[in-house]
């Protein structure tokens, strides 16, 4: 007989806690859930309407994410015949899987985490970068000109944002003097948060982070009124949802990453329960959440940007932002030393 | 894809940037070599049925295609009808379609901004241009008695006189519109994204805007000051102060501040209509007098006239009669023949967004894919009107 | 050889879709899954005339469809409404039938305005068509053009027809 | 500021015996009559003048007489006082053989509106950049619907 006391404690086996409760599938369905609603909800109250409501009056309509979902879930899956069928399909769950994993690699405190790695920022940021490439295989797989073109752009925007956000990156890594997350708090919580540290850094990740998740005014590769839906232009039903939850797990990494890197991570309060993963892990969540709602706020001022603007502001200033975020942070750690 | 470098992509009908009409752009890479646009897709013949209607009936009828700005479109008509008949309105009437084309002249400009707003993404500004739109819908509303299909002129006058208590709530919606322009300057002419997008996009010059004929606040954008209100001067504009609003850049961006300065000039306008206007009967003598004594004392209280049965026969002289007026999306041309029967026996109306259709053919090539909505919304272009 | 086995996997399909089909119309489901729907219809953008105006009104802040999950979204194949707003022309006809086909089941179809119904006052033109013609209309709204109240209004009928009469049927049921 | 009668006389002298007769029914329109042969002759000249844009082209049907009367209503921009006034310009055509030179080349406004016009009414314009079906569908195979013999449901008895 498996006790309770057994199942409890499988349960915040790290490994297990970390995949599949917080910040793995349980905590990103619940924040992808609430995230839609509140992007439409505040987009609504900016706009001088309601929103989202009479699903459920009294909490403001907080389940109407669920109600697409299930529509998604129970619609139909349509294969266009002109499809390349195996790489239409795995394309998006892949993508998606691979957009999933890093979440394994984020640590809820310093003594809770699903491994220790001295590279675990690396690994977070190296599993990202792998998933945009399924959305040109998705672009190539789907046979429409509004998927290709989406596609493509998603795919001259990869290094306009790449290469800034791993400089930024690597300016904080610089100063941490380390590629482990778990430190990086830690020494945070010595010194200062990251942002003040190094804003220009902070400035970089965050912008590359709105233009990696399509938040306005970089949404670019799914631009709705010039290329339809982008490179998921073809997909219906639950693929769809599988497609259109993508951008927020990314947002939702991203997020918490920002958190771990630049906000102290679980580290404002000194917390008197050690052993428990709930409070430290709450406290990055609400970091990071405050991150993903600066995100999703934006789409409420701001049109966007065409695809040769972006890729100028990536290159012509991120990328020089970035080169001058990591002068600041050589020249903090000279000062120090 | 075709073999050569050209890829040619189909926008529409079904495209959340497209509307009524198809797009047919070849594009070389991400910049367009040709575009062509295929219309007809709203094309319910109104030419041809009004051939079958009277000449009282093709007043809603005029409005259908024209569904956001239908008190100009209806204006245009009766005054080309009027000159058939050889009847005028009386002073007070001319000042009531003033009124009239004006408050639908700033919800028309409304609902052009609000499009051209969630054309380049900023969902804002439409939802803000909508409701405030109402606001002018409503008066509207109040003054006819429908939400859009005002069919408020008839020959020889208007159907209802100004309600009670109008000028209160017109003086109010002019003050909350001023402060809310200062809104959208905030949130959207001012946005550094929106100029990004707009400026030096679309560029129309003076000497392209003549040769190609485009019309209403897309030729001012270019700098041709050209403002049937003021060329031909109809209804109460002779009488009435304002500035016709010229820029000189043509482009998208220039073209969405000529409207905004519009609205602002028919805030201006509407003012002065209801200041200056003057009593007296809102339909002209001849009808007056046909209208029986009693309801007519009924009618003069409560200033809502029954139409005279006459209006059902009317019978123009042979002849033809053409008439220009400033839409809120430019100039509208009506052109009626009448072989003196109660049927036109030609009827013909070009719209604004007719004129306007050809910009699109000569403005879009040379830009890339993301500028497709960016200029089609600063045209301003309604397509069920251009296909009437 | 690889022709039978790609045949006799089709046929697989056939046949685990319609199963699928019969457990997902059993009663706690079938329930769920309508509840679900009712909240989400989200027409595609797809203006066939002049109505749209005043669609467009109808999703704006004054009346807001957005309050029952109405949301106008890009492409047919992530919607569930077609909304024909207003007149159907031959060549707007043609396009509204590929929009209804691309969309992924189940599907509905309100017909906005008098034109959609009888032809409206264009009744005698030569270029439209009816859309009981060539779709199967769940909702009309009449009105020339219908206030954007009666948009809500459909949209709450078509959520009941939904919820109550079972409109949400797959297309092998029907 | 020039009269109508003043511009009547200005176009009268410019035009010649090119158009058969000039004359203005109403305080903003002069009506030109142009033979066929001579329309972009006289188109060339009216440009000349300042007329720089083509506002209408409309194509009545005529069938007793078998005719097909085409007008141009063309005014100015750029000239304040042509501004004021619409010169129509009319042409006769054949019903059986509607063709005539298409004046897109001298006023590029008329493009899609003598196009329209070929699609509703059934004119050929020569020399047009792209005659094709504008409004109608591709597929039509009728006559052209503006035509008086092409008939639709009228209301009355006859419904």
């Amino acid at each position: 007989m498996i006790s309770l006391d057994q199942i409890i404690r499988l349960i915040f086996f790290p490994p297990i806690f970390i995949t599949i409760v917080f910040p793995g599938l349980i905590a990103l369905l619940i924040v992808i859930v609430f995230l839609i609603w509140l992007e439409r909800k505040i987009a609504a109250k900016v706009q001088l309407r309601y929103g989202p409501l009479y699903i459920l009056k009294p909490l403001g309509g907080v389940i109407q994410t669920v109600a697409d979902l299930l529509r998604y879930l129970f619609a139909e899956v349509i294969i266009p015949r002109r499809a390349d069928k195996f790489s239409f399909i795995m394309a998006p769950i892949l993508s998606f899987g691979f957009a999933f994993i890093p979440i394994v690699a984020l640590p809820i405190s310093s003594k809770y985490f699903a491994f220790k790695s001295d590279l675990s920022l690396l690994v977070v940021l190296a599993l990202l970068t792998i998933a945009p490439i399924f959305i040109l295989i998705i672009g190539w797989a789907s046979d429409n000109k509004f998927s290709f073109i989406g596609s493509l752009r998603e795919g001259y925007m990869i290094m306009a944002y790449e290469v800034p956000l791993f400089l930024s990156v690597l300016a904080m890594a610089i100063l941490y003097n380390t590629l482990d997350i778990i430190e990086i708090v830690e020494t945070q919580s010595k010194w200062v948060w990251g942002i003040l540290l190094n804003p220009i850094a902070a400035f970089v990740f965050l912008i590359c982070t709105f233009m990696m998740t399509a938040r306005f005014p970089f949404e670019i590769s799914e631009a709705e009124q010039e290329i339809v839906m982008g490179p998921f232009t073809e997909y219906t039903g639950i693929i769809f949802g599988l497609c259109m939850s993508y951008s927020y797990i990314k947002l939702y990494i991203l997020s918490l990453l920002f958190a771990y890197l630049f906000l102290g991570g679980w580290y404002p309060i000194v917390w008197p329960f050690t052993l428990n993963p709930i409070m430290p892990g709450i406290i990055t969540l609400i970091k990071g959440l405050i991150v993903m709602i600066i995100g999703i706020f934006l789409r409420s001022v701001y049109p966007r940007f065409r695809v040769d603007q972006t890729l100028r502001i990536g290159w012509e200033g991120m990328f020089v932002l970035s080169i001058v975020a990591l002068i600041l942070s050589f020249s903090l750690v000279i000062l120090v030393k | 894809m075709s073999e050569d470098k050209f890829m040619q992509v189909l926008i529409g009908p079904q495209h959340p940037g497209s509307g009524h009409m198809r797009f047919i752009v070849k594009m070389d890479g991400d910049i367009i070599s040709e575009f062509e646009p295929d219309i007809g897709y709203v094309h319910r013949a109104v030419e041809k049925i009004a051939e079958s209607k009277r000449y009282i009936q093709i007043v809603p009828l005029v409005e259908r295609p024209i569904l956001a700005d239908t008190a100009n479109i209806n204006l245009g008509y009766i005054l080309a009808l009027e000159r058939l008949l050889g009847i005028d309105a009386p002073p007070r009437a001319q000042y009531l379609r003033t009124l009239l084309a004006e408050i639908n002249r700033i919800h028309s400009h409304l609902y052009g901004l609000g499009i051209h707003g969630i054309m380049i993404g900023s969902s804002t500004i439409f939802m803000w241009c909508f409701a405030d739109r109402e606001i002018w819908i409503e008066l509207a509303q109040e003054l006819t008695g429908a939400r859009i299909t005002y069919s408020y002129m008839i020959p020889g006058g208007v159907r209802r006189d100004l309600p009670n208590g109008f000028n209160e709530k017109l003086s109010k919606a002019i003050a909350y519109m001023e402060e809310r322009l200062k809104d959208y300057e905030k949130i959207f002419i001012n946005n550094p994204v929106v100029t990004a997008r707009l400026i030096d996009v679309g560029i129309i010059k003076k000497d392209d805007a003549i040769k190609l004929g485009i019309v209403g606040p897309n030729l001012r954008a270019s700098g041709v000051a050209y403002d049937v209100r003021k060329i031909e001067p109809y209804c109460a504009y002779p009488e009435i102060d304002f500035d016709i609003i010229v820029r000189k850049e043509g482009d998208a961006y220039s073209r969405v501040l000529v409207r905004f300065e519009e609205i602002k000039q028919s805030m201006k306008i509407v003012k002065q209509v209801v200041e200056k206007i003057p009593s007296g009967p809102i339909i002209n003598e001849s009808y007056l007098k046909l209208i029986p004594p009693k309801l007519r004392e009924k009618a003069e209280q409560t200033g809502i006239w029954k139409m005279p049965a006459i209006f059902i026969n009317l019978k123009p002289r042979k002849g033809e009669a053409i008439s220009r007026v400033e839409a809120g999306r430019g100039e509208v041309t009506h052109y009626i023949v009448s072989d003196g029967s109660p049927n036109p026996y030609r009827f013909r109306v070009v719209t604004p967004s007719f004129r306007n259709l050809i910009a699109f053919k000569y403005t879009m090539p040379g830009h890339r894919l993301a500028d497709i909505p960016a200029i089609y919304g600063s045209l301003d272009y309604f397509p069920p009107s251009a296909d009437r | 050889m690889v022709f039978s086995i790609t045949r006799s996997l089709k046929s697989f399909g056939k046949f685990l879709r319609r199963i699928l089909i019969r457990i997902i119309e059993k009663r706690p489901i079938r329930d769920i899954r309508d509840w679900g729907i009712s909240y989400s219809l989200w027409p595609a953008h797809f203006t066939t005339a002049c109505c749209g105006a005043e669609f467009a009104a109808a999703s704006a802040p004054r009346f807001d469809a957005e309050r029952f999950g109405f949301l106008p979204f890009t492409s047919a194949r992530q919607c569930n409404v077609v909304f024909i707003e207003g007149t159907l022309s031959r060549k707007m006809a043609k396009a509204a039938r590929m929009v209804f086909e691309q969309m992924p089941e189940p599907k509905f179809v309100i017909a906005m305005g008098a034109c959609p119904i009888d032809g409206g006052i264009f009744w005698n033109s030569y270029n439209i068509v009816l859309a009981h013609n060539i779709l199967p209309v769940d909702v009309y709204i009449p009105g020339c053009p219908p206030r954007p109240e009666a948009v809500a209004r459909s949209i709450m009928m078509l959520q009941d027809k939904i919820k109550k009469m079972g409109g949400a049927k797959y297309d092998e049921l029907k | 500021m020039m009269s109508l009668n003043e511009l009547k006389e200005m176009i009268e002298k410019e035009l010649g015996a090119l158009a058969f007769k000039v004359d203005s029914e109403a305080p903003n329109l002069i009506i030109i009559n142009v033979e066929a042969p001579n329309l972009f002759e006289v188109a060339f000249k009216l440009n000349h003048m300042g007329f720089d844009h083509v506002k209408v082209v409309t194509g009545t049907d005529y069938p007793i007489e078998k005719k097909i009367e085409l007008v141009y209503h063309v005014s100015s921009y750029t000239n304040i006082d042509l501004a004021k006034v619409i010169i129509a310009l009319k042409i006769r055509l054949d019903k059986s053989n509607p063709k005539v030179k298409s004046l897109v080349k001298i006023w590029p406004s008329a493009e899609y509106l003598e196009r329209e016009t070929y699609d509703l009414v059934g004119i050929i314009f020569e020399d047009h950049p792209k005659l094709e079906r504008l409004l109608l569908p591709s597929d039509w195979d009728q006559i052209p619907p503006l035509w008086k013999d092409f008939k639709i449901k009228t209301e009355g008895i006859d419904a």
